[in-house]
């Protein structure tokens, strides 16, 4: 069996339409001077957008229809996080989509419905999962005692400060665990906003102790090992749609500049210099958006097989790498101008940063690829 | 009336079952690993036959006029015929510009004597075609081509040098790009088309040796050589534009072409396959992290380039820069082949310091050749910095 | 009467002692890592402090004239005090255009009076200096300046705008290159140097945000700013002979300059002990292989820069590309950087998405700032881009 | 203490003038014409021309003096072993000085002064080292019985049509020990030469399965181990040394023709996208040279330190990268005509594949150099 074999890639007329109508919404509503306008905001998006959005069914696109959502499947998720991607648009889409998936492949029955409701709803959500920076390791240290209350913290939670639900990843009798949590049972200052090297997006440190919890918030089985999984392979995959529409607005941006700008009496984009390593940046940016499209063919409500798994993976290395090569190319290319904060490039290279520190960098999906691809 | 399903499934299983008795036994020598490859007589005489075999089964011409050797059926036929071929691995059929380039035109725009003095043998293999359009002094630039053809009498007079002639040293018949008007207001203009005999007085292919040490290509020496006035293919003037349409059977049997595997494709896991009993430091050199690494990079290129394929016929997807797939696919591709055969002797160790033709070589140093060979790709029919500034100024709209 | 080594192992043992006894302690702050960054006023505060109690100690300008303000010793001097103060990783000293351009140019070719009423404040740190030569329009291309400098009675009076101000804000004057005579036959003939007063009307500096968030430059604008025409140096029209020679100072202290540090050093191995307590799958970092390639591909880098700088004074080491090591080293090293600063960032995991301010970012996010800045040199100063073509064209001799 | 602490660079009067008579020798009786000439020739060079050099004593440089070398060291044969490099000039120099160095340094005593001085005197003589292809292998099969007789054979033994004398590796009580053979004791037919990618060198397969060795040709002893591993090292260097000179003359070869050669109305040299390539190489071949002069200023005639073991490894790594780096452009940017056998370009690209095979590839030197740098 070839190593290339899978090359799946479904796509329908529901799924353009979606892809058409998320991008011209968010080129809109998210031009970049409201993107500027808010990097120094406490939650990061503006709450009236985040209503249209929910209006427009994006919060329960991927849920079934009994809790309000559309029962469209993750596929549909992707489309509309690239479109944010492009418009650098920040909101809890991705968090609330993660933590909705995370819950739905992971309850066997119907047993949170009202998370899955609220999350459909709109109320943003997040995956409190991280203790440390190693995405590798399975620390955790974030438990819950016999009587139900949690002891311990989690960091880079996303989104912490819009969320109105929090999915803490714990421990039952040894096995992985989920436990929801609403904002309401944090106590005062548990939410220790993070510095974020990309402004355009929220996380913090969250500390849990001493949260009570209801038993019925407690989701524990086998299934929550599969979905956490699968969590992890959504998540990059999320995040490596985002990033190939930041990736192609950042080269649109570059290429815009190297049009108009002259030195030395010439164009600079002229120059095969500076226009060739732009070629390269589109030809990684189109292989990342195919193994985004391809991945986005193969993930459905179910558990993620192992062509899913690869495509996810091969997504997110190429993605993200194609971002910071794209991201770093922008800031050099725009020559003085590029090392102004005024100057947008700034705003790809610290998203290309952040992104890559999603779900895992290039090497650590590589790394993985590797076992799945050679070791047969 | 369309071919159904279950007819074509049938069709399929016939040809497997048919490749499975009838692929050729390994000949002992490295085979051409495309046409443009075929160094010795030997290596000829081989790939001859098994042209002749194929069409002989009735698996080449599929979809060409029963009455020139063809199989007069849907080209449907004929692309399950080359998929299969390549899924059994069976050696090319070497004809390459007779079966894509010059039949495909005569068959369009050819006279029912030129179909009929020319088809057949192109299919069989008896006649073998090569091209002449590249000159020496102008690599990428075929517009400015300067070999010229002068009318005289019932004859044009031909002088002038072409180069990268594969298989000329063998070729019956050249299509030909010639200047019958220098003074033409547009370079393109002055140029004519000709189906041109290669065995006339005057014309001598002499053969290239190219850096692999083998050959493959000659240079074409076209010194007062005389070809009658009837190998003008349409008018003069029109050289340029019946070039171009020879491009359209790149697109395959639908646009016309003949069908038959014109070069063998070295995928990723054949280069996997021959590392796979290596060791580095004594361990298995698949265990080594940063190889696997590396590997994995390849696995990705040559994924994205197989989807990149498929999502370009599917518009939606291609909004941000329509055509990128499309004019960006030479340029992936060659250059992706030329690392990744790199790779694959880099990887070999100290066998890697050894060459075709020794014993002890990887699979007979296939991987040497094929990285050598490599460069075809990445420097001919525009290098890969020609192809990086089309795809930046039409794809991306960078300043010329 | 030169230095006896002993001599001089005494005096590094005087340096070294005062430098352990004096290095300051963390302020608790980021400090900036070149002269180009400092940003807030409690960093230039510090700073400032740090570069007087340097020389109240006697360790800066000392091969500068002592009533001026220097030692009025052998440069060999000021390097050991170099030396040692980037071994014990003491702070800069910020004044870095004052002490190493307008300084030495000043004890040059200024007069007395000009020497006297400026080097003392240089050294101590109470003048800063800034540099006006580039300009918003004309980026690498210094010799297109057009900022005006028109003779009006005992003034000359200033019209345009500079860029890339390190210190404008806080600079009490300024190294100006600005067009005296735009009917010039040569651009480069129509300029002049002045040494002009900042604080005066018309002179605007206004801070520019980098990519980091901070600052550390302004864009300067002068609008009918009146400065008197005693600020000219040597004569008009010398602009550009002037400029140039202010370049030989980055030879440090035998050319001229006062020393001190004007950037910290990032080393590899400030990367690696970075990189020691992290993990990697639940491993150490540093145990894995790819990313252990990877760093030995970036110590090779750093060594060679650092073995090429001494090859480049070995004139039979460098007989194949004469000039090639000084020609290329702002590309090699500019460029390194980025690169070992960028991965060091990378390697960090999950935590390489914070950032300076955050309390958990490693090193207070002074990676993710380094890889940030880094981009002023591969930008200012001739981009790398125009690096490599004045390498190519000067040292391998290709066409322009 | 910093990982880039050593930049030791020793370089005296005598080195340059050995360099400067080196080069010009070199560059004077090896024109690309008599390369070319030797490529179909049994023994791969002149042997009035190896007559030449062995009077110019460089077979002896390294030797001591009293079997009639000059005593001057390693360091003296990386300059001359460049000048070939520069030259592509295939003599058995490269395995004579090497193979003169490992008997030297494995010797406690002077039982092998007859060796060395024919080495001294120019007999040519090759190390058979290799079993397999795997440089990083330590096996060892070709062994002598009881009665001192080999058995097993050798291969990739460098130029061993020509050598007089053969250091076959081997053991003895389990421990490395080295039998020297003279080429007259080997039984017809025992030389199966290979064919090589680079058709300036010459290396065979050898049988030395019935070689009965006198007593005194076994040399054994801990020193034996020591000057293996040197012997590794040596060899590294001074294929490094020989590809920094390669790359060189293959970086001219290119940069002429971008001179000369006209595309679309301009000189094809004037276009970024060759020439800034070419600045890559010239920075890469810098860096080389900077280390093949640095771990020549450390090599003595004792058993190699950390630094100098660190400086030869990144020496290898980084040249035998340069050249193949080099010899894949020269071939791409001569275009056409780089495509065919009559183009220098070919010479180098085959060069460069033969150096980074030999004595471990830049892989192989940088996970020895990760050890060496990084676990401290």
């Amino acid at each position: 069996m070839s190593v290339t074999a899978n090359t799946t890639l479904r796509f329908d007329e529901e799924q353009a339409m979606i892809m058409d109508v998320a991008r011209n919404f968010c080129r809109e509503k998210s031009p970049i001077s409201a993107v500027r306008a808010q990097l120094d905001s406490p939650l990061g998006y503006d709450e009236a957008l985040w209503r249209e959005i929910v209006q427009l069914g994006w919060t329960g696109i991927a849920l079934p229809e009994h809790v309000g959502g559309a029962g469209l499947g993750v596929s549909h998720a992707v489309a509309i996080a690239e479109a944010m991607g492009r418009a650098m648009l920040g909101t809890p889409f991705l968090s609330s989509t993660l933590a909705g998936q995370l819950v739905a492949r992971a309850t066997p029955g119907l047993r949170v419905d009202a998370f899955l409701a609220d999350v459909a709803a709109g109320v943003p959500a997040t995956v409190a999962l991280q203790e440390n920076p190693d995405w590798g390791s399975d620390a955790c240290d974030c438990l819950f005692d016999d009587r139900g209350v949690l002891h311990g913290s989690k960091c880079f939670v996303p989104d912490a400060l819009a969320a109105g639900w929090f999915v803490v990843v714990t421990r039952h009798r040894g096995a992985p665990a989920l436990a929801l949590v609403r904002a309401e049972q944090l106590p005062e200052g548990a939410i220790r906003p993070h510095t974020l090297v990309d402004e355009t997006r929220r996380a913090a440190t969250v500390d849990f102790t001493g949260v009570q919890l209801e038993p019925e918030a407690i989701i524990a089985g086998d299934q929550v090992t599969v979905a956490l999984c699968d969590h992890y392979l959504l998540g990059a995959l999320l995040v490596a749609a985002d990033a190939c529409g930041s990736a192609g607005a950042c080269l649109d941006t570059t290429v815009e500049y190297l049009k108009t700008r002259k030195q030395f009496g010439k164009l600079i984009g002229s120059y095969q210099a500076l226009k060739h390593p732009c070629v390269d940046i589109l030809t990684g940016l189109d292989a990342a958006r195919s193994f985004v499209y391809h991945a986005a063919s193969l993930v459905g409500d179910g558990s993620l097989d192992r062509d899913a798994e690869i495509a996810c993976r091969m997504a997110k290395a190429q993605a993200t790498d194609a971002l910071c090569q794209a991201g770093d190319r922008a800031v050099q290319f725009h020559g003085g101008m590029g090392f102004t904060y005024e100057c947008d490039a700034q705003l790809y290279i610290r998203r290309a940063q952040w992104s890559q520190q999603q779900f895992g960098d290039a090497l650590h999906h590589r790394k993985r690829l590797a076992v799945l691809l050679l070791d047969q | 009336m369309s071919a159904t399903d279950q007819e074509l499934k049938e069709f399929r299983g016939q040809v497997s079952a048919w490749l499975s008795d009838n692929k050729p036994a390994d000949p002992g020598f490295l085979l051409p690993q495309s046409f443009m490859e075929v160094g010795t007589e030997q290596q000829l005489d081989f790939l001859r036959e098994w042209q002749y075999q194929v069409w002989n089964a009735g698996y080449l011409g599929l979809a060409w006029p029963r009455e020139y050797g063809g199989g007069g059926v849907e080209p449907v036929y004929q692309n399950i015929v080359d998929q299969e071929m390549r899924r059994h691995g069976v050696p090319i059929c070497f004809n390459v510009i007779g079966l894509g380039w010059a039949g495909p035109l005569i068959n369009d725009i050819g006279t029912e004597e030129e179909k009929a003095r020319y088809l057949k043998g192109i299919l069989t293999g008896e006649d073998i075609w090569c091209q002449g359009f590249s000159e020496p002094d102008h690599g990428s630039d075929l517009g400015s081509a300067q070999t010229r053809a002068v009318r005289d009498g019932d004859d044009y007079v031909i002088n002038g040098t072409k180069i990268w002639t594969t298989l000329g040293n063998y070729a019956k018949y050249m299509i030909l790009l010639a200047r019958t008007n220098p003074d033409a207001g547009r370079k393109y203009d002055g140029l004519s088309f000709f189906l041109s005999p290669m065995h006339v007085p005057g014309i001598e292919a002499r053969p290239i040796r190219k850096l692999t040490g083998e050959y493959g290509f000659t240079e074409t020496f076209f010194t007062d050589a005389r070809i009658p006035a009837d190998c003008l293919m349409g008018e003069e003037g029109q050289g340029w534009k019946i070039a171009m349409q020879t491009l359209q059977y790149e697109r395959g049997a639908e646009a016309g072409a003949a069908g038959g595997l014109a070069f063998e494709r070295i995928v990723i896991d054949d280069m996997i396959a021959q590392l796979r009993d290596m060791t580095r430091d004594g361990e298995p050199l698949l265990s080594e992290p940063v190889v696997r690494d590396q590997l994995v990079r390849l696995i990705m290129e040559e994924k994205a380039i197989a989807l990149g394929d498929k999502r370009a016929a599917i518009a939606p997807l291609n909004t941000d820069y329509p055509f990128s797939l499309q004019l960006s696919n030479k340029l992936r591709f060659s250059e992706y082949a030329r690392r990744m055969r790199q790779t694959a002797v880099d990887l070999q160790g100290a066998a890697g310091s050894l060459y075709v033709g020794d014993e002890q070589a990887r699979q007979g140093g296939f991987w040497q050749r094929a990285y050598f060979n490599s460069f075809s790709a990445t420097i001919g029919g525009g290098t890969s910095q020609v192809q990086a500034n089309i795809i930046a100024e039409h794809v991306l709209g960078l300043p010329k």
